[in-house]
């Protein structure tokens, strides 16, 4: 398989088989709180593929060359968190400065990415062996930051979608607002169970 | 030689356990800590004083009658980009006085407005139906299909869309399933005028009274027979006739009132043979009388009556036939002496 | 407020999964068992007791800039405290758990109670705070996990409860079920809620 | 300047005490940690093939040999195999005689599906690999007839296939690898 490939088999899976919301249950709180509009689920969709590039990069250089070389794999927690709220910060001082239109629109969803478990997820992830015992490189590692991302944003685009169109809708008083919510996404979590075991 | 063969091995154990890990923690929060203090001076924006004053000035409801992102949105524009003081609908003149006295400049008169329908159909009891709709209770899903479930394509649906957009409690609905709004509490915000999919609503000055109360581009047979309440426009063109100052045309079969012409004299409103046009002040307006000890008989305000009920010479005193009058107050304004006075 | 009440109120009032809607991934992924639910649950409290009486000692030395880094490294350094004892001493949880344990840190309730109480009361209040909002937490944990267990595997705390003829619902223990039960259980809340 | 040195040196500070605690807490469980996996192993492997002694073998492959703790002659190899399941891997720890038939098998970790991929850790399934040997391991979906093949779990084919056939791909490897140099093996049992 050429680098494409390769890219394909991480693109589906890293969206589809292995979703972070559906699958792997990461990322539920904003996943669940930031869906009620179409426009604001988008906004955030970016800024958590933004972040989780960049710290899916940041934190696999600093598993590799700072705490592999002197076995302190154990400190990865709070290396990782540390370099995550660290970086979130600056991003988000240096959007506000520099590009005043984009910190309106992705700016504001940053403070909540500090405590979005997909984020420090897949840097966990990227470092914890695959079946074969070897791990991603420098490159996968942020591939699959991005993909997963972009997994993510996928699914709190379609839940979004479909609030919308539920806020129409007559119901129960007690079924409104967060119960149909996780029942959609039960629904949908069952739909994505189609994708898993597939094999490419 | 010797202390440092000793004391070598001894410290790398320490280092290893405890002291590496240390170090590079401890680098890592330094650099951090460094960086961020860094990023806080070098990107700090220079939030304007008069930002967080104006916002305190406006109603925080943010709901986007100012077209920006929200109030802090507006604040912004208005210190960074120069944008008029006066856009905030539910603030008025107060927020507009304000934020003008926070700016320095001075207010913009502000045109304030309000919602008003423009269809008198819609209630339970009164609207014509095409079809028993039975779905999701929403004007925007219902018009969806077949062009909704009312027979008149342009006249209010009745699932109160509008009701549930308001903010400010300003729409009421009545045991009729009609519709009011109450310009006490209306902020002109537009909410209403989004949520509408067949465009009923519109927002017009406070001070016009008078509003076609219909939208229907039916002729004129069948806009009447697919219309409740019957008071459809069937653009007979009696008032564009009979409007002192030509502020009605009809377009579409349809009659609209330019309101920066209209004087809200509501003579329109009194020609109208189908009740289509509203009068809110109808029944309320007062008749102009001059006071003879001031007038000084300018003609200014014979000239300028619309329906001519003012007659009288060159300084001679004149004088109002109540008959005629319908209140417009358009010679009181234009009095040079106020010597009109509305009773 | 007094120290039973800030003890009692995460427990029903403001519990932190059904009324705050916190913390929401390990509610789901780690309530396939009661054990699993029960071990996951204690872990936070720890973390979070411990994090919140370090925070409000704290709270007057943090400057602003620096408040989000510091707590996280607090928390962090709880959470792998956590990690490394249970993979020490209780093996088999520390697997079934697997990277949720890690995760503790991002929690949202942890670091929401953090920022929005340990950082403005006394230590006394913040421990009650913390136990109160921990217990909460594992109390929500189990009720699902109790659910589920039982619909889908028959058994609570791995005694069989369920007659031999029962067929488990497989679907509560995987993803879709976790999401539905949830729902249908904050529903129930809601319901309760009114009634009151 | 001063102000952010200040806020570095509170970050360095809050990072050098957590770090050096969580260096004090990992010298305690390090070592219990490690013991614990060694002696996981070591216990499944004595679960495999009872009443041996294991000597670990590092070559190309990473296998154990079982000597009869009394006689000391070799009683088979244990090797573990990994292959992807429905959900992640599938670990599978596995002991084969000198005719390289399989004494007994066990699914050491997985994250299959709870009660269908699940199932595949319960001897019912396991059972049915003893005295197999590579050939004979075939799904009977993909062919195979028991009890000459392994029966596929219900609903669960795939993690199924998964621990058949990556003990299949090991024992063959493992096979080739001890063919190849069966003087090493000789010698070394040779000796007490």
């Amino acid at each position: 398989m050429g680098f494409f490939g390769q890219f394909f088999v991480l693109a589906i899976s890293a969206i589809f088989i292995q979703n972070f919301v559906l699958a792997r249950f990461l990322g539920l709180c904003p996943y669940l709180g930031v869906s009620k509009k179409l426009d604001s689920a988008f906004g955030m969709g970016m800024a958590v593929i933004f972040v989780m590039t960049l710290a899916s990069a940041f934190c696999y250089l600093i598993f590799q060359y700072l705490l592999v070389p002197y076995h302190l794999e154990y400190l990865q927690t709070l290396a990782f968190i540390l370099t995550i709220a660290a970086l979130v910060q600056f991003v988000e001082m240096v959007i506000q400065k520099n590009s005043p239109a984009l910190y309106k629109s992705l700016g504001v969803y940053l403070p909540l990415i500090t405590t979005n478990c997909a984020v420090l997820g897949v840097a966990i992830l990227n470092i914890t062996p695959l079946g074969d015992g070897s791990r991603y490189n420098f490159i996968w590692s942020v591939l699959n930051g991005f993909l997963s991302g972009v997994g993510f944003t996928f699914v709190l685009l379609a839940m979004a979608g479909i609030r919308e169109r539920l806020e129409m809708v007559e119901m129960p008083k007690s079924m409104r607002g967060m119960p149909i919510a996780l029942i959609l996404a039960g629904i949908m979590a069952l739909a994505f169970y189609g994708f898993m075991g597939m094999k490419i | 030689m010797l202390i440092l063969n000793i004391i070598t091995p001894l410290a790398t154990s320490m280092a290893s356990s405890i002291g590496i890990p240390v170090i590079i923690l401890g680098t890592m929060g330094l650099i951090f800590g460094l960086v961020l203090a860094f990023a806080a001076k070098v990107f700090a924006v220079k939030l304007d004083p008069r930002v967080e004053l104006i916002l305190a000035a406006l109603p925080c409801a943010n709901c986007g009658a100012c077209g920006k992102a929200g109030c802090a949105g507006y604040a912004d524009a208005i210190v960074n980009e120069g944008v008029s003081v006066s856009l905030c609908a539910p603030g008025g003149p107060d927020a507009a006085a304000k934020i003008a006295k926070i700016m320095g400049t001075d207010a913009v008169a502000m045109d304030k407005k309000v919602a008003v329908y423009h269809c008198s159909s819609g209630g339970i009891n009164n609207t014509k139906w095409k079809y028993a709709y039975q779905g999701i209770e929403s004007c925007k899903s219902a018009v969806n299909i077949a062009d909704g479930p009312n027979l008149c394509s342009w006249g209010c649906i009745g699932f109160n869309d509008c009701f549930a957009a308001c903010k400010f409690d300003a729409i009421s609905v009545d045991a009729e399933g009609m519709r009011h709004i109450d310009l006490a509490k209306c902020t002109a915000c537009g909410a209403c005028v989004a949520a509408c999919p067949r465009k009923l609503i519109t927002l017009i000055p406070i001070n016009r009274n008078v509003s076609i109360c219909c939208s229907s581009l039916g002729k004129n047979p069948v806009a009447r027979q697919i219309c409740g309440t019957e008071q459809t426009c069937i653009a007979c063109g009696l008032c564009c006739r009979k409007c002192p100052v030509q502020a009605i045309t009809i377009e579409n079969n349809l009659a609209v009132i330019d309101y920066t012409k209209c004087i809200d004299c509501g003579l329109c409103a009194t020609v109208c043979p189908t009740k289509a046009i509203v009068d809110l002040k109808a029944g309320m307006r007062k008749k102009a009388e001059i006071e003879a000890e001031k007038c000084i008989g300018c003609t200014i305000c014979a000239k300028i009556c619309p329906t001519k009920a003012i007659t009288g010479e060159v300084k001679q005193v004149h004088t109002v036939d109540k008959e005629t009058c319908i209140g417009c107050e358009q010679c009181v304004v234009k009095c040079p002496k106020q010597a009109i006075k509305m009773l | 407020m007094s120290f039973v009440s800030e003890l009692t109120k995460g427990i029903i009032k403001e519990n932190p999964i059904f009324v705050i809607v916190l913390g929401m991934c390990p509610t789901l992924a780690t309530s396939t068992s009661v054990n699993n639910a029960l071990g996951m649950g204690l872990a936070a409290t720890f973390v979070l007791v411990c994090s919140n009486i370090f925070i409000s000692l704290i709270k007057n030395i943090t400057p602003d800039k620096i408040r989000i880094p510091v707590y996280v490294v607090v928390i962090a350094a709880f959470v792998s405290i956590v990690d490394m004892s249970m993979a020490a001493y209780v093996p088999a949880l520390h697997k079934s758990l697997g990277i949720f344990i890690p995760l503790i840190v991002v929690n949202c309730i942890i670091l929401g109670r953090a920022e929005a109480f340990a950082n403005k009361n006394n230590v006394l209040n913040s421990i009650a705070d913390g136990i109160g909002m921990g217990l909460g937490f594992t109390l929500a944990l189990t009720v699902v996990a109790t659910i589920r267990e039982i619909l889908g595997n028959g058994t609570w705390l791995n005694f069989k409860i369920m007659p031999s003829t029962y067929d488990p619902m497989l679907i509560t223990l995987l993803a879709p079920g976790a999401f539905i039960t949830l729902g249908f259980l904050m529903a129930l809340m809601n319901i309760l809620k009114e009634k009151k | 300047m001063k102000t952010y040195l200040q806020l570095g040196l509170i970050l360095l500070a809050f990072c050098v005490v957590a770090t050096a605690l969580l260096a004090y807490v990992n010298t305690l469980t390090k070592p219990k940690i490690e013991a614990l996996a060694i002696e996981e192993a070591q216990k499944a492997r004595e679960g495999l093939i009872p009443n041996a002694t294991f000597e670990e073998v590092n070559g190309a492959l990473t296998y154990y040999i079982a000597r009869d703790k009394t006689t000391n002659e070799i009683m088979g190899y244990t090797f573990t195999a990994a292959k992807n399941g429905y959900n992640g891997t599938v670990k599978t720890m596995a002991a084969i005689d000198k005719t390289f038939k399989l004494i007994n098998i066990q699914v050491i970790s997985q994250t299959e599906t709870p009660g269908l991929g699940t199932n595949s850790t319960k001897p019912a399934f396991t059972d049915q690999f003893k005295g197999k040997n590579a050939e004979q391991l075939v799904v009977d979906k993909d062919g195979g007839v028991p009890p000459n093949a392994i029966k596929a779990l219900t609903g669960a084919t795939i993690t199924s296939r998964a621990v058949t056939s990556s003990l299949k791909e090991q024992i063959l490897l493992l096979q080739q690898d001890l063919q190849s140099n069966p003087d090493a093996v000789a010698t070394k049992g040779g000796k007490p």
